[in-house]
């Protein structure tokens, strides 16, 4: 399931709805991407997300059917946020469930390295008196990297 | 063709979106880049500005060989970036 | 945080409190555990996990020290419950949080690798007219082995 | 000297746990379980049973080199299993 919105989330549910009459799951693992403060850089008010509606859903529900062709997982979730975010607010949260742990853990990282360096986001931040959209990170595209070797 | 912006290229340009009439002798996204520079000196600016300025045809990720037509929606846009996770 | 208790736990509550007040983490990675049915097997009605006081708690603090020298984490939470416990319901929740989202995948696997082989647990699974002790799992001592290669 | 039994071990044996006074000459864990498989039949059956009965002194693993003493916590216990997730 894809789902990009404005909102917050709630983990415990939305965990809960994921495995919810499968008793063959055995583990679901999740990430969940917090705003982060930068302590090298003056204080982060604010970020925000701009995204491309249509492309983001097309792009995360081909990561999502490619990590479901490489493990075998029973379900899996992404739910992502855009707009105005503030400084340990809720960005993303990632879930795959499989019998066994091993698809799990690696199916969600898959997930949350490539919806980094595929999914249409960009990212604005405010530090009060400056703002600035931020570049890609080469170190998400290593991570992305990684899947193809 | 409806071409949108995204990021810096949005703030850049000054406009979400806008319709344009494609010379029908243009047919790959690589002649099309080069007909967007000649539109005006930010249009220029924001292809030449940098390397980075990716494009996507229909909502897919495309390259300079992809093909091209009027009906096609169009976005010009930075690399993605997400969070600092 | 370690945790042994009979009682079910609240994943959202859980999560919330392991990252309120740190705006330093970027991503939380999670693990559940969840009783599993055998489908190879006859349809399995519970599972009772025994295990020994205090030398629990000692061999998952002992795993948590561990993680947290091994990766750079702002926190960590193990959960584990003991008891009968039937198909769906959770048994373990284990949680890493970090700057970035590397050391907290990482982190959380090693945790739930560690526990499975080291944790004083002990599981008889429940199917009906047959009870029966399980062995260890030859898969969860590789799953510990590659953290030594 | 306290000693606590696990999962089939305890099953076996009939009790959770007993406490006996180590004779003063076993300083060993290795020596404790020669000891130990002498006090009557079914404890030679769990130990011979399977090669699998671990130890822990003091609820810390322990192997056959490791000290004992009758002041020691010891427990006797199959190998550790969780969830099959």
């Amino acid at each position: 399931m894809i789902i990009v919105q404005r909102e917050d989330f709630e983990v415990g549910i939305e965990l809960k709805r994921l495995t919810e009459g499968n008793n063959e799951i055995g583990g679901v693992c999740s990430f969940i991407g917090l705003v982060r403060d930068s302590p090298e850089k003056e204080s982060l008010e604010a970020m925000t997300l701009q995204h491309y509606p249509g492309m983001t859903e097309k792009e995360l529900n081909r990561i999502d059917d490619e990590a479901h062709s490489r493990w075998p997982l029973e379900a899996s979730l992404i739910i992502h946020r855009y707009g105005r975010l503030q400084p340990g607010e809720q960005i993303v949260l990632v879930a795959t469930a499989s019998a066994h742990r091993k698809a799990a853990f690696e199916g969600c990282e898959f997930l949350i390295d490539f919806l980094k360096t595929r999914a249409p986001f960009w990212k604005k931040e405010d530090y009060g008196l400056v703002t600035e959209w931020v570049g890609s990170l080469e170190a998400d595209n290593r991570a992305t990297e990684k899947w193809y070797e | 063709m409806k071409i949108l912006y995204f990021a810096w290229v949005r703030d850049k340009i000054g406009l979400d979106s806008e319709e344009f009439d494609l010379p029908s002798e243009i047919v790959t996204a690589g002649e099309f880049i080069e007909w967007f520079k000649t539109r005006g000196d930010t249009y220029a600016e924001v292809i030449g500005a940098s390397d980075t300025v990716k494009m996507a045809i229909n909502q897919e990720y495309a390259g300079p060989e992809n093909a091209i037509s009027n009906e096609d929606e169009v976005a010009l846009f930075p690399p993605v970036t997400g969070g600092k996770y």
